[in-house]
């Protein structure tokens, strides 16, 4: 068992982490920079440390910094949340050389699943369909069109060293696919510096779909079942569910083994995400990424088994391995997660950092809510915007709706702007009451949801 | 009587910590990529700027291990610590009578470029126009980018690169031509 | 469906009861006294009606105002909550008369249950087994030594206007007996003005076990698992928890089929508890009272099987019907409720009404708290001490123990003194860690659970 | 831009009452055990004592229903409501040069009798000893009971029975002997 764990981290996971921690008897011990000296988790944890000036480079990213700091206070684990250095190979590898367990994969692990062509590859071989395409490799100019032609349009020309969305390009002929490959090119190098590109069928008709994945490093992984992320704007996660409303039991097993052939086959270790498109019309469901690390939208799945996924984390890296076996994950009901973020939905979802001088978060009856924030907490402006994590678990989806907009309305947030209008606004909607919408969907209707007001520059 | 969650002192072990382990510290992260380090913990205060890191002219410590490890025998400080999220006068006083400053309208941290690697959008000494981009604010991700409020010249930039500022702190001061 | 319902309460139990409207559509109207004007439910309600001064009996026992209150804002529902007028049958009468819905059961089964000779009676003629005694029959002090031969000492002698542990003296032979009689009629002519007494054999070492019911007033009655609420203060509850630790299979189903019987021999409507002593030494059960209410520690059923009780309450009276059968009932894990009052625990439990400077709920998995309070709230002097609920969900209970260590320890509760740190202190003791108490435990231990500071008057 | 729940007006379906809404609600309440009745919401006001109720002399109404029905069916006024929170200056100041006061040591209610039937510990004009029960205050269900601070005659009493009092506030004067 770990005895003494820093959190390399800030904000709703770090205290969530923290929690975790000392359920099990674990030592805590905060980072935090300057600007986050009243944030909640330098007050729950044993011992705190502070790393350094507000940027994030400087303190949060600042790998000596924090590699140091858990040295001083002989910390035997870090933990690194989500975000930050939570998937940065080299900082896993850091620690191992510091003598100090990082409570997530090896940096090997990271590494494999970073780049895009060997993780595609490495699904390939375990047998778990990719999206078409030129396989995550770099395609010369002069080669698109034979590939575009091969896997058919529309496809997308994605910045090799490109996330998140970004450096993303659509071409629905060989008129576009040469206009726009230019384009895409020039753009990846400006935001990259790096201007490898690389093809992949479009798939307009799809759910984000992720399974939930413990693997004990040694072969022996479980899924821990499904979430459904299909509601997003700019590729930001906005409402995420469980388990996805949409898919056959059939499509949902072939999801759920996939997951855990992929993740055995690396000897995965820790808590991790295999990231899926499910083709609404193909009724085929296509690999895309690995998350090595906790995610945001990890408490769906705990509401919706009882897995405390922080718990299980800490014991695989404590040596103790995981608590569970595949046949004790029992799904009851349906849960929904909104995230409540520091940002005018109304206004184009400008950020409002700045003080909660009121705050009454809900609760009762299956309403769960992860945050750092509390009356007189002032929301700083280095880094995301997050308020809280609502998340409602019910009986079914229906009453989750129920519940969650009960939730939301009774929520005191006063000081700042925050999203819950637009969440309100949001599950009110044809769209989401009836689940009928794909990832595109909210980005096109967003207009309908919550009518944006006019920016003044 | 006061319940806040129990006191971090009666929670947390003592941590008993000798000079050579600062040292081991040390050389773990002189091995690294890493540029700075700041760790300020209790009463132990270690702050080291590697050579050539942001212009930093040389290797600066101030550490003071606790108790058992004798207090001479930790690195004299070289310099007082960079006082960088104190505002001094410098940064707020006008350069000229007749200078012009364009302040940051939200809290944030100001960037010179449009990225990481990027060259400066403006240097002291150029020549602007009223709108151009000069310089980005990063609020909570977000990147706005901030415009020359005149035509003129760049005076002053009285703000590091990738520094937390606040809303209406001046950020550039420009001679209006 | 009820349409708008108010809430004859105030607390953590009108915002539970306005949010479980809200989940349903129904509409809201909170009642307060001018002592509670700030109150969470009087915000969290879609309408607010004052009935008076801070005086409960001029307010929230003011059964005047509160039917005069509905029929102004033409409510069709009446919700009392516990406490106050919750187990008054007249007011379940006159709400009848008034042509409003009262959620609970009738006047008539609140009367039957309230009388403890008739729900001895009752019960004995649903089959389920009753403390030995005089059946809640008034007992000449003449006739007290031939009742006690016959059902054997100790005994307790105890008031029949009495109640919550009021009242009651204990006799170890027939000296004692006919010693104690004469100051136990003294007494409850003193407190109640009625000098009746009765006799029930004395279980020294016994746990209080509790039955959660549903009747759907036409015989249909299910149950929704046991509470166990041994561990008790002066007869009040302090930690509640689910399912009873020391029961076996066989006495678990024996309970909850004689909570079942005896619910549907009356046509119970609405939600009730039965109340057990359970004899550790005999292995036997045998039956106290009926609440006719929902009860403070209703949460622990609810996060142990997912039913939404007070959802059930509202339901079955708009005429819907319960939502759920037997088979519907699964238990999962373990549940703990704590009760954080505003007393001192290291004070001999002093109350310490008065405002919260600073006011952080815990939150994150397994976790709930329901609460009216908030930073800045003030408790008043006038009602009782309750700050918040906390429950906690875990799979087993040593995990759900650790839980609720870390919730209560991370609870920020700054400018009145709260039982948190008697709380801790309880649940680190061997005795609950591994649930070896009986309700009589506390009592005799709490100098060495929490010693308690010598009090200057 | 706040955001706190959804505004009231918007959630609760407006009510309309008319003249023979407020005579039903009166009707009922006569028929029922109350002594008083207490509704304040919105603009709507009813209190009503009954006669004999708490030692008031007769009935007294204070309506005024909403809109359709006019407000010149409404019941007159015929006292003012009695200002039994409010505390004017009649309950705080000494009644004599060198009465000694009782004062409440904490918020919470505050009771003459030891039980709701039973007579008061002390009438105004007895004779009382230091450390003789005159009241009892009850603070969140818990019954404290309060004791004369010397030997002398009651005074006054200017707190009601059942009547809430905040804490530091005089609840009954003695003149010491």
């Amino acid at each position: 068992m770990l005895k003494r764990v820093l959190i390399a981290n800030r904000g709703e996971i770090a205290v969530r982490v923290i929690r975790a921690c000392r359920e099990l008897g674990i030592e805590t011990v905060a980072v935090y920079s300057e600007a986050d000296h009243d944030s909640l988790h330098v007050r729950l944890a044993d011992k705190a440390v502070c790393i350094g000036p507000a940027q994030a480079t400087r303190s949060y990213l600042n790998t000596g910094s924090l590699i140091g700091a858990a040295m001083y206070v002989k910390a035997d684990g870090i933990h690194p949340g989500y975000g930050f250095l939570a998937e940065n190979a080299d900082f896993s590898d850091e620690c191992v050389d510091a003598g100090i367990k990082f409570v997530g994969p090896t940096g090997k692990s990271i590494r494999q699943m970073a780049d895009k062509a060997v993780a595609r590859t490495m699904a390939a071989e375990a047998g778990v369909p990719t999206v078409p395409g030129s396989d995550g490799k770099a395609v010369d100019v002069a080669e698109l069109a034979a590939v575009a032609d091969e896997i058919g349009y529309p496809v997308l020309i994605k910045a090799a060293a490109g996330g998140g969305g970004r450096g993303m390009m659509l071409a629905e002929n060989p008129d576009q696919l040469s206009q726009n490959a230019m384009t895409a090119q020039a753009e990846a190098q400006a935001a990259f510096g790096d201007s490898s590109i690389y093809l992949e069928k479009y798939i307009g008709n799809a759910r984000h779909v992720e399974v939930q994945v413990l693997g004990d490093g040694k072969g022996g992984v479980i899924h821990v079942g499904e979430r459904d992320c299909s509601m997003q704007r700019r590729h930001q996660k906005i409402v995420e569910e469980g388990p996805c409303p949409v898919i056959t039991r059939n499509l949902r097993n072939g999801l759920h083994e996939a997951a855990v052939a992929l993740s055995a086959s690396v000897d995965y270790e820790g808590a991790g995400t295999v990231e899926f498109l499910v083709d609404l019309d193909a009724k085929a469901f296509y690999f895309i990424e690995m998350n090595t690390r906790i995610q945001v939208e990890h408490p769906v799945t705990e509401v919706l088994t009882g897995v405390d996924l922080v718990r299980e984390q800490l014991l695989i890296a404590g040596g103790e391995g995981m608590s569970l076996k595949q046949k004790d994950v029992k799904l009851r009901g349906h849960a929904i997660e909104c995230r409540v973020n520091a940002e005018d939905g109304a206004r184009n979802f400008m950020p409002s950092p700045g003080t909660l001088v009121e705050y009454i978060a809900p609760g009762g009856p299956g309403v769960r809510v992860d945050s750092h924030c509390y009356a007189g907490y002032t929301v700083p402006p280095y880094y995301d915007s997050m308020i809280a994590k609502i998340i409602v678990w019910a009986p079914d989806r229906t009453e989750a709706i129920d519940r969650m907009r009960t939730a939301l309305a009774g929520y005191v947030i006063d000081g700042i702007p925050s999203t819950i209008p637009f969440h309100l606004a949001l599950l009110d909607t044809d769209a989401f009451r009836k689940s009928k919408f794909n990832t595109q969907w909210l980005e096109k209707n967003i207009e309908d949801v919550m009518p944006q007001e006019s920016m003044t520059a | 009587m006061i319940i806040r969650s129990e006191k971090r002192a009666e929670r947390g072990r003592a941590v008993s910590l000798t000079y050579e382990d600062v040292q081991e510290i040390l050389k773990i992260i002189d091995q690294s990529s890493t540029k700075e380090i700041h760790i300020e913990v209790d009463d132990f205060k270690l702050i080291v700027r590697k050579h050539g890191a942001d212009g930093a002219p040389a290797v600066t410590t101030t550490a003071t291990p606790p108790a058992p490890a004798p207090a001479s025998s930790a690195p004299a400080p070289a310099e007082p610590e960079p006082a960088q999220a104190a505002q001094d006068t410098s940064k707020t006083e006008a350069p000229s009578a007749t200078a012009q400053s364009l302040n940051s309208p939200l809290a944030g941290t100001f960037y010179r470029a449009p990225s990481p690697g990027a060259d400066p959008f403006v240097e002291e000494g150029a020549k602007v126009s009223t709108g151009d981009t000069v310089c980005i604010l990063d609020v909570m991700k977000v990147m706005n980018t901030l415009k020359a409020p005149c035509d003129g010249v760049v005076l002053s930039i009285p703000v590091e690169n990738a520094e937390a500022v606040s809303a209406g702190q001046p950020v550039m001061w420009f001679e209006p031509k």
